[in-house]
């Protein structure tokens, strides 16, 4: 697989203020690598960005889980009291009728939609929620305007450091990128 | 294996990051407008109440009854027994009509209908519907004063729907009636205000009189 | 199908039995870039083949017919159905159960295989949730149609409103509200989430502004951060976790709108499991149905493998045999029981008036899947093609009898019937399938039809050759190309 | 709210009930007030001014949706009493067949809406068959005539009555030779003053008399026994041997109602024991269907079971005939009752209580058939005890058939120059063999007075329009002479006038309106006293008290009886019918009578009471003769006799007499109207004068077409299967056992059923205040249908036509389901005979009601009384509730069956109940308005609700008092204690639904005991779960 190999020259880079580089690898191992000596080189405003999920690529980078779960959790719990007092407001409260002579309120009738409730809630929240988390959505990134990124959804896993990360460096996180043996590196405007 | 050569990278402009609190707001806020809009618009109390339809003859409550001080019952004289309270026939008018502005064009309409034996098309102004069947015996019997239903009749120049007359409202009284009860020579009394507190002397009287309004389904629809 | 020059094609076997090794997931010569190029290549077919327009035109007349049979229905009233005293529901609900039956087989393997660790699942995903969301809208179309007075429908939902009156959350069908209505939601958003990445793809694939900027709003503005990444997969996880127990509680609810009647024939217990193994049954025989023709014409053989299809198989035999189990066990219990009105219902059912729907159930979704005990079947693709149409003409007759036969004849003799579907039950019916297929043609051609981004994840170059740094020893298999071993 | 859609049209009629305020309809009910001039509107413009009115409301309907606008038109001046909206009563009468049966009809805002009886008529005694009741729907037929038509060489001539009046006077004048009347029979005392006088007028002029359906056989049969014309009243309350030969005294009989309450008295359980019914007929009728020994016979071996039955008492037990009777005995013939378990049983029976037995007949029973009959009864010394009689009306008149005849053969004379029909349609139902339709052409100048214009008006150069019974002043005689006023309800809605007022005009009567008419024909009979008050009186109550006619002491006549010999010997030598050579017997119809009633939808629709058909008439065949023939249910078959032929569908029914092929007369008309135009077959064509009824030896070919009929009961249930589970589940639905069995045991109905203990949840809910309920007396019912169709009436239940009962979508909240009881084991097709067991089935409003639970929007639940209340205007129409009906008694407006009624038609409705539109479920309601209104009234005076104070329209037509009502936590109601007796139960029990509609089991009174045809009763261990668990 032959990979396209114009890089730009820093040169170029200066003028328009810098958003930061982009690093794209195609073989996993070596991105994992490099994503490890990023890390320990101390960045903090930096991603990797790769077109599915790769394993061991959280710990290499250091993510610390999420909370989704809890919030999911609590919408769960949310969504199932809904249910239960919607039922309850409605047949038992407000405007009691007397059915096959049942009796006006009773739990076993109410479990379906409770139950149907609490999925909805959860479910939902999980993806609204993962989406806030993100920040999604985030139509305009300046991520978006790299060329390389746009292999990032296809074949290439990349690196990116932001320039507003304090221990960056015009050239030496250049180098330092160039060092790990990436195809490219590019500076990203902002 | 192709690859992508051409030069153009399509970004979208930075304002759209408006999107992400936009999305959010439309979202909730949305929903809690349709909801208000629909719950203020589609009510009855927005709909119904205040319907005025300009009668065949321009009769006005606020003079007979308000200024007279006539009973409601002269005309309507089915009120006490039976469903209906009755339209008066145009023979009630002519009782007094016949001496009393016996000439007032105002009321061409009745002598012309008192002559001819046609009716007087008078438009019906509280129209429930039609698979409600209200009884008015049976309210006026226990108490419920014409004014609970139909608003202060002795002040209106043209009679309107003062109540929304919907199945909540209704409901309202069936299952709280002390709020609206009064004694039986009051009922007529439409400007009538109890000395004492009115739950007070409703509960009394919902006791004495044991009225327990049903909640049932066939007790208004048939 | 790729059966024509054997030799070439035998690398497309991946149907081995060899314990030794596992057999890939996904065969050919493919790396990351060739499968993201097959699928987003359907997309970004320059010109529609001629095909998909006949189908598509097909399928789009078929919608107009449901659509012209139901404002008939609704302006003309219930009564253009072949309906009737004793058997108040008719194909309107068979339908519905049957649609709802179909929808179960996306979501199934997308949540249930994906706890499982079935990494197999990936390559057909999302195309099987694609195929739930179009049979949850088809069959949510029954029900709301099937009131005498639609224009009031509303009244199901819980609605503040002037008679201050709610709905009655005894009633079996207002918990099929909720169930139906929380399924369609929630397999939506979980539809919706797996593709984002996905739709990133085509995006950054662009070439016209037009494309990009649709696909650019619906992927959301996805970079394929891990940061993202990590939290997706942990939403994704939830979803799934969440969508297991929902996959099952819908069809037990539906089977509720029976069980908790008094009809003998409905009113039984082992109707939730019955009508969820049913389910899945028929969810992956449509599955089956629509793959095989698909993988065919957009050449996605090297991706939807012949392992996944005989896999399916291997869980319709499953789910089939226990479909049959649930048929022996109702008569076993008519018996036991002592119930006489309940024996009669299952005697009536196979010697019945209705024997004739009865025996035709019992064939296509009994004595059909046997066939897949012979590996020999399991592999042809033409003859799993033809399976997988009669068991889902199967269960359709399944649903037909547990309706209409416990109806017809219930407790006395003097209100009994015979029911006959009116010809606007059937073109109702038929529109229907019009309905899915428009929608599923429109998936196919303007949607990735293949989770790439899974996909990617359980291929061979996926995998760390660098054992230390191996999260967990999940091995993808090894690339099987023309040539064979590599 | 345009989720009321729907109700809009109901808006529509609720504003036609403020209509009837209008001047045009007060008016009306003004002139109906005495003295009044008689209205001459055009007959038009009255239907036209109702279509506008309702358009505009429907138009009012349709506008804004906002406020539809709709008008309050009180009375100019209000009469006296008058309050708009509450229902009014009037007695007033209807004549059936020549005799007047009373009315009790209810009117609100000048429109009547309903027939009842009138308790203080001796035939009616409250009670009112079907075909009375669904009269009223006649009343505002649109189809009826509304306009005098002349013809004139091919052309018409839309006339007035002046018109007519004028034609008569050039025409009918001076000794009326060559003018004939031929008149529908009448009870009328004024029709008859009126024929005397037109004897005076027009001595030379001629009066016939024509009904296709009467009693005459009887007649003429006791006039041979007698010696003279007699009527002939049996008297069942003090029966206890009832024996039928081809009689349904307790349907097809003037005096039906009372007969057979006294009959339904006579079963109540007592240590006395209660009567026996035996019957022998060709076809299941209503009586058949309650007899202990039943035998079917072909209708011609009936006189030879007859003269079995004498031989048998004469030969065998010693019976001595008086000796006028004596030279009957050698026509009884060599028969011999060897093995006729029937007449060995049944003579046994009639002996052991001499005095106490009756022998009827029945009237398509050839008169020596009657004599036999009276001479029998004569002999077990029935008469004065069981039978009586009463001299007849008009003794000289001839019978209908010779009539009718007679006419024929004057006109093919050229006698006759004009022709009077008043009433009737002879051109339909006319005997085929006199060719009468061709003879009325020869006749130059014809009228017809008709309340259509039917197919004798249309070959009429006269068509005068007739007025309904409703819209007319009239009297009449009850069966038993009683004499009973008709009053109007209503002005003629199109015009129309009595055959009182036709023909006083035609004589140029000084007083010629119908009141004046009436008043002078009652005048002497209020002999003394104030002619008014006693007027008014009679009037309040519609009868005349004191006017039936005496009993008379008889005395056999020799010489008739010594005539009777050889004819009935004749008759008892007839040859039995066989599958190949069958008989057809011709029936009058239970529901369109003599083809009367066939343009009234109620009737139409309403299952007949034994085959279930609706919307046709069928060939009733008995199962093994079908299959015989190769016949199967549906297959439309040629008969043929003499000429004529008629095309059937075969309705297979068991209980039929093997070789007997029934059919009933009144279908197959060709100007009924828009409804019966063109249903069923006219098998008046194959009538003949000489034998009426019965035509032997019919021919049978299969048309090899096979038609789906429309019956409501009996769907595709013939299949082993089907019929299997049916017949071991009728024991215990319709439950039924012996009076020996029961006296025995009587907790053995409780016995009938086993289930496990009926346990609930959840503690039961308990019920305060008046709950309502129901008891239905399995015992008394037999099945007439006059509930249906009061229930019908009252509640506004649509008609959905042919097509629609064909696919099971009848309305009927009321239906009576009809077992079969056959032996068991033998197979659908080879049951030769069978009992019957009737089971009237509404909601029985369940207190664990499996619809409640199951409906999404809560419009059915249960209210505090105790009522399974149905909202239609929150159905949102889902139908579970129909599916989770376990008696399916749920019924659901798949269209809007109110859709093409015309405006005239919903002047029927009764606007305490609402119109349902499309979409909504309806059911029963134990007529919730009626309790309402009573409550209500109870509530306004400060008084308790009495017991019997609320009837349901089902229980207050029932002619046997079959069904209770009332208050089931007040110990002392009639219904509480109904429901402690023994006999009550609950259908279906185990399923815990706790109906409020319980049943009373079926008493049989078979020789011996007779088989139980209850299941065998269990081990009368301490069983808890058997007996009334049921609540």
């Amino acid at each position: 697989m032959n990979v396209d190999t114009t890089t730009r020259s820093p040169a170029d880079d200066d003028g328009a203020k810098l958003y930061g580089y982009v690093a794209n690898f195609d073989k996993i191992d070596e991105f994992l690598d490099a994503v490890t000596k990023v890390r320990k080189a101390g960045f903090t405003k930096w991603d990797t960005h790769t077109p599915f999920v790769v394993h061991g690529l959280d710990a290499a980078m250091g993510i610390k889980p999420t909370k989704l779960p809890f919030l999911v959790f609590g919408a769960g719990l949310t969504g199932c009291t809904a249910g239960i007092a919607l039922q309850w407001f409605t047949n038992a409260f407000d405007y009691p009728f007397l059915i096959s002579g049942k009796p006006i309120f009773s739990l076993p009738a109410n479990i379906p939609v409770a139950f149907e409730l609490t999925i909805l809630f959860s479910a939902i929240t999980a993806l609204v929620g993962m989406l806030a988390f993100n920040g999604l959505p985030q139509l305009s990134h300046p991520l978006h305007s790299s060329r390389l990124m746009k292999r990032a959804t296809d074949d290439k896993f990349l690196i990116s450091i932001e320039a507003a990360d304090p221990n960056f460096d015009l050239i030496k996180t250049r180098e330092l990128l160039e060092s790990l043996g990436p195809l490219q590196v590019e500076a990203v405007e902002a | 294996m192709t690859e992508d050569k051409s030069n153009d990278i399509f970004t979208f402009p930075k304002w759209t990051w408006v999107l992400r609190p936009g999305v959010a707001v439309a979202a909730v806020g949305g929903l809690v407008y349709a909801s208000v809009v629909i719950y203020l618009g589609f009510s009855p109390k927005a709909t119904d109440v205040g319907y005025m339809p300009t009668q065949p003859v321009p009769y006005s409550h606020a003079l007979h009854v308000g200024q007279l001080g006539m009973d409601c019952r002269y005309c309507h004289t089915g009120v006490e027994q039976t469903a209906r309270a009755t339209i008066p026939p145009t023979q009630t008018c002519m009782n007094c009509h016949s001496k009393v502005r016996a000439n007032s064009e105002k009321l061409i309409p009745v002598r012309e209908s008192y002559a001819t034996g046609m009716p007087v098309p008078w438009i019906r102004v509280h129209d429930l519907p039609d698979y409600v069947y209200f009884d008015h015996s049976a309210h006026v019997r226990r108490g419920v004063g014409c004014v609970s239903c139909h608003g202060r009749i002795d002040t209106m120049e043209v009679v309107f729907q003062a109540e929304p007359l919907s199945m909540g409202w209704c409901l309202e009284c069936h299952r709280s009636p002390e709020k609206h009860l009064r004694p039986a020579e009051f009922v007529t009394k439409l400007d009538w205000v109890p000395e004492e507190d009115q739950l007070a002397l409703g509960s009394r009287l919902r006791e004495t009189n044991n009225i327990n309004p049903p909640t049932d389904c066939n007790t208004c629809h048939r | 199908m790729s059966t024509s020059t054997p030799a070439s094609s035998s690398y497309l076997n991946n149907t081995t039995d060899d314990p030794t090794r596992r057999a890939p997931l996904i065969v050919g010569d493919n790396d990351f870039h060739s499968v993201t190029n097959a699928v987003c290549g359907i997309v970004e077919m320059p010109k529609t083949p001629p095909a998909w327009w006949i189908a598509f035109f097909i399928s789009v007349s078929l919608t107009g017919v449901l659509f012209a049979m139901i404002t008939y229905l609704i302006t003309t009233g219930v009564g253009v159905w072949g309906l009737q005293t004793p058997v108040a529901w008719g194909w309107a609900i068979v339908n519905f159960v049957f649609w709802v039956g179909i929808g179960h087989a996306g979501t199934l393997i997308s949540a249930i295989l994906f706890l499982l660790r079935q990494r197999w699942r990936t390559s057909i995903n999302r195309f099987a949730e694609g195929m739930t969301i179009f049979a949850v809208v088809c069959a949510g179309i029954f029900p709301g149609i099937h009131v005498g007075r639609v224009w009031v429908a509303y009244w199901l939902a819980p609605i503040p409103n002037q008679m201050s009156m709610w709905p009655n959350f005894r009633s079996p069908l207002l918990w099929d509200v909720f169930a139906v209505g929380t399924y369609a939601t929630v397999s939506l958003l979980f539809w919706y989430m797996g593709m984002i990445p996905d739709l990133a793809s085509i995006r950054d694939r662009a070439k016209s502004k037009v494309r990009w900027f649709i696909y650019g709003i619906l992927s959301l503005g996805w970079r394929s951060s891990n940061r993202h990444w990590h939290r997706f997969e942990m939403a994704y996880l939830l979803l799934a976790a969440l969508a297991t127990p929902l996959v099952l509680s819908v069809h037990s609810v539906v089977s509720f709108d029976f069980a908790v009647s008094i009809i003998p024939g409905w009113h039984t217990t082992i109707f939730p499991p019955y009508f969820v193994a049913g389910a899945i049954f028929s969810g992956f025989a449509m599955v089956v149905t629509l793959v095989i023709p698909t993988r065919k014409f957009f050449h996605l053989e090297e991706i939807i493998t012949l392992r996944h299809l005989e896999s399916m198989s291997k869980i319709m035999l499953a789910t089939g045999m226990m479909v049959g189990l649930a048929y022996s066990t109702e008569f076993f219990i008519a018996w036991y029981s002592g119930n006489s009105y309940e024996a009669f219902a299952f005697l009536n059912r196979a010697f019945g008036p209705y024997a004739w729907a009865y025996w035709i159930m019992v064939s296509c979704n009994v004595l059909v899947p046997q066939i897949f005990w012979v590996k020999k079947f399991r592999t042809n693709l033409i003859v799993l093609w033809i399976a997988s149409i009669l068991i889902n003409v199967g269960m359709w007759f399944e649903r037909f009898v547990i309706v209409v036969s416990s109806l017809s004849r219930d407790f006395l003799p003097s209100s009994w019937g015979y029911y006959r579907p009116s010809i606007v039950d059937v073109m109702t019916f038929v529109g229907s399938f019009g309905l899915f297929m428009t929608l599923f043609l429109l998936f196919v051609r303007f949607l990735p039809i293949v989770g790439m981004a899974e996909v990617k994840g359980v291929m061979p170059q996926a995998h760390l050759k660098d054992v230390a740094a191996q999260g967990h020893g999940d091995y993808h298999g090894d690339i099987l190309t023309e040539k064979g071993e590599v | 709210m345009s989720s009321l859609k729907p109700e809009k049209g109901m808006q529509y009629w609720r504003s036609l009930d403020e209509l009837a305020q209008t001047p045009e309809f007060q008016e009306a009910v003004q002139r109906e007030f005495p003295n009044d001039e008689w209205d001459r509107l055009p007959p038009a413009t009255r239907r036209q001014f109702l279509k506008v009115m309702g358009a505009s409301f429907a138009f009012a309907g349709l506008t804004s949706c906002r406020w539809p606008k709709e008008e309050i038109v009180p009375f100019a001046s209000r009469p006296d009493g008058r309050v708009p909206g509450v229902p009014e009563q009037y007695a007033t009468a209807m004549e059936i067949g020549g005799s007047a049966i009373g009315l009790l009809v209810t009117s609100v805002d000048g429109r009547p809406i309903k027939n009842e009886g009138n308790p203080l008529h001796p035939d009616s005694l409250g009670a009112l068959p079907a075909t009375a009741q669904a009269d009223i729907l006649q009343l505002y037929d649109p189809d009826r005539s509304q306009r005098l038509v002349y013809r004139q060489s091919g052309q018409e001539f839309v006339k007035s009555w002046d018109d007519f009046a004028a034609w008569t006077g050039e025409n009918i004048a001076g000794t009326g030779a060559g003018v004939a009347v031929l008149a529908e029979p009448s009870s009328s005392p004024s029709v008859a003053r009126l024929r005397a006088r037109f004897a005076e007028v027009m001595p030379d002029g001629s009066w016939y008399e024509y009904q296709p359906i009467s009693r005459d056989a009887e007649r003429a049969g006791i006039t041979i026994a007698y010696g003279r014309p007699l009527r002939v009243h049996a008297h069942l309350d003090h029966a206890e041997v009832i024996a039928c030969f081809d009689a349904d005294p307790f349907f097809d009989h003037p005096a039906a109602i009372p007969m057979s309450r006294q009959f339904a008295e006579s079963r109540q359980p007592s240590t006395q024991g209660i009567s026996r019914l035996w019957v022998a007929e060709p076809a299941f009728t209503i009586t058949g269907g309650r007899a202990d020994h039943r035998q079917a016979v072909a209708g011609s071996a009936i006189p030879r079971l007859l003269a079995k039955l004498a031989r048998e008492l004469v030969a065998n037990h010693n019976l001595a005939l008086s000796e006028q009777a004596a030279n009957l005995e050698p026509a009884f013939g060599p028969v011999s009752s060897e093995g006729d378990a029937f007449v060995t049983g049944l003579a046994v029976d009639l002996m052991s209580h001499r005095g106490s037995g009756v022998i009827l007949v029945g009237p398509s029973q050839a008169p020596e058939v009657h004599a036999l009959a009276a001479v029998l009864n004569q002999a077990l010394g029935g008469v004065g005890n069981t039978v009586s009689y009463t001299e007849a009306s008009d003794p000289e008149r001839p019978s209908h058939m010779q009539a009718i005849a007679d006419l024929a053969a004057s006109v093919a004379s050229g006698e006759i120059e004009t022709l009077l029909i008043l009433g009737g349609n002879p051109v339909y139902d006319a005997p085929a063999d006199l060719g009468f339709t061709d003879l009325l052409a020869k006749v130059p100048n014809t009228v017809h007075l008709g309340l259509y214009e039917d197919e004798t008006s249309q070959r009429c150069s006269w068509h005068l329009p007739r007025a309904h019974s409703l819209e007319a002043w009239g009297d009449g005689r009850a069966w038993d002479g009683t004499l009973t006023l008709q009053q109007p309800l209503i002005e003629p809605l199109y015009g129309g006038r009595t055959v009182a007022e036709v023909v006083a005009a035609v004589l140029a009567e000084s007083t010629s309106n119908g009141y004046d008419i009436v008043r002078e024909t009652v005048a002497p009979v209020f002999d003394g006293g104030d002619f008014e008050k006693s007027w008014e009186r009679s009037l309040h109550d519609g009868v005349v008290k004191g006017t039936a006619q005496p009993l008379v002491a008889v005395e056999l006549d020799g010489s008739g009886l010594a005539g009777a010999g050889a004819p009935l010997a004749e008759l008892v030598a007839a040859a039995e019918p066989t599958a190949e050579r069958p008989e057809l017997v011709l029936t009058a119809d239970r529901k369109v009578y003599d083809g009367r009633w066939a343009n009234n939808a109620w009737q139409q629709e309403l299952p007949d009471a034994i085959t279930k058909t609706t919307w046709d008439n069928v060939l009733q065949v008995a199962p093994p003769t079908a299959r015989d023939l190769g016949l199967s249910e549906g297959d439309v078959v040629e008969i043929s006799a003499a000429g004529s032929s008629v095309e059937l569908p075969v309705s297979l029914v068991p209980g039929q007499a093997a070789g007997t092929l029934t059919a009933s007369l009144g279908y197959g008309r060709t100007a009924a109207g828009t409804v019966g135009n063109s249903v069923g077959s006219d098998v008046y064509r194959l009538r003949t004068t000489s034998s009426p009824w019965l035509v032997p030896e019919v021919d049978l070919r299969a048309t090899g077409r096979n038609t789906i009929l429309a019956n409501t009961q009996d769907h595709f249930a013939i299949d082993a299967i089907g019929f299997g589970a049916r017949n071991s589940r009728i024991s215990t639905l319709v439950r039924e056992v012996s009076i020996d069995r029961y006296l025995a045991d009587p907790e053995v109905i409780h016995h009938m059923d086993h289930h496990p203990p009926l346990v609930s949840l959840w503690k039961d809910k308990q019920y305060e205040g008046e709950q309502w309920g129901m008891a239905i007396d399995l015992n008394a019912c037999n099945g007439c249908n006059a509930c249906v169709v009061a229930c019908q009436a009252e509640n506004n239940v649509p008609v959905v036509g042919r097509e629609q009962v064909i696919n099971q979508r009848e309305m009927h909240w009321l239906r009576i389901d009809r077992y079969f009881k056959t032996e068991p084991g033998v197979g659908p097709l080879d049951v030769d005979d069978a009992e019957i067991a009737f089971q009237p089935m509404t909601c029985i409003q369940c207190e664990n009601a499996p619809c409640e639970q199951v409906c999404p929007v809560a419009a059915t639940q249960h209210t505090e009384d105790g009522i399974n209340a149905m909202v239609y205007n929150r159905c949102i129409g889902t139908r579970y509730c129909s599916n989770n009906c376990p008696v399916k008694v749920r019924r659901f407006n798949f269209f809007n069956y109110h859709k093409n009624l015309e405006e005239v038609e919903k002047l029927q409705f009764n606007p305490e109940v609402t119109v349902r539109s499309r979409g909504v479920m309806e059911k029963c309601t134990y007529c919730v308005q009626r309790i309402q209104n009573v409550r209500i009234a109870a509530r306004n005076d400060n008084r308790p609700l009495r017991d019997g104070e609320i009837v349901p329209a089902c229980a207050q037509t029932c002619p046997t008092r079959a069904i209770a009502f009332g208050d089931l936590n007040d110990p002392a109601s009639e219904v509480s204690r109904l429901r402690e007796d023994n006999r009550a139960y609950a259908t279906l029990v185990e399923l815990n639904i706790r109906p409020r509609t319980q049943y009373l089991a079926r008493l049989t009174n078979k020789v011996g005991g007779g088989k139980s045809s209850g299941r065998a009763p269990a081990h009368h261990g301490e069983d808890p779960t058997h007996g009334k668990e049921t609540g």
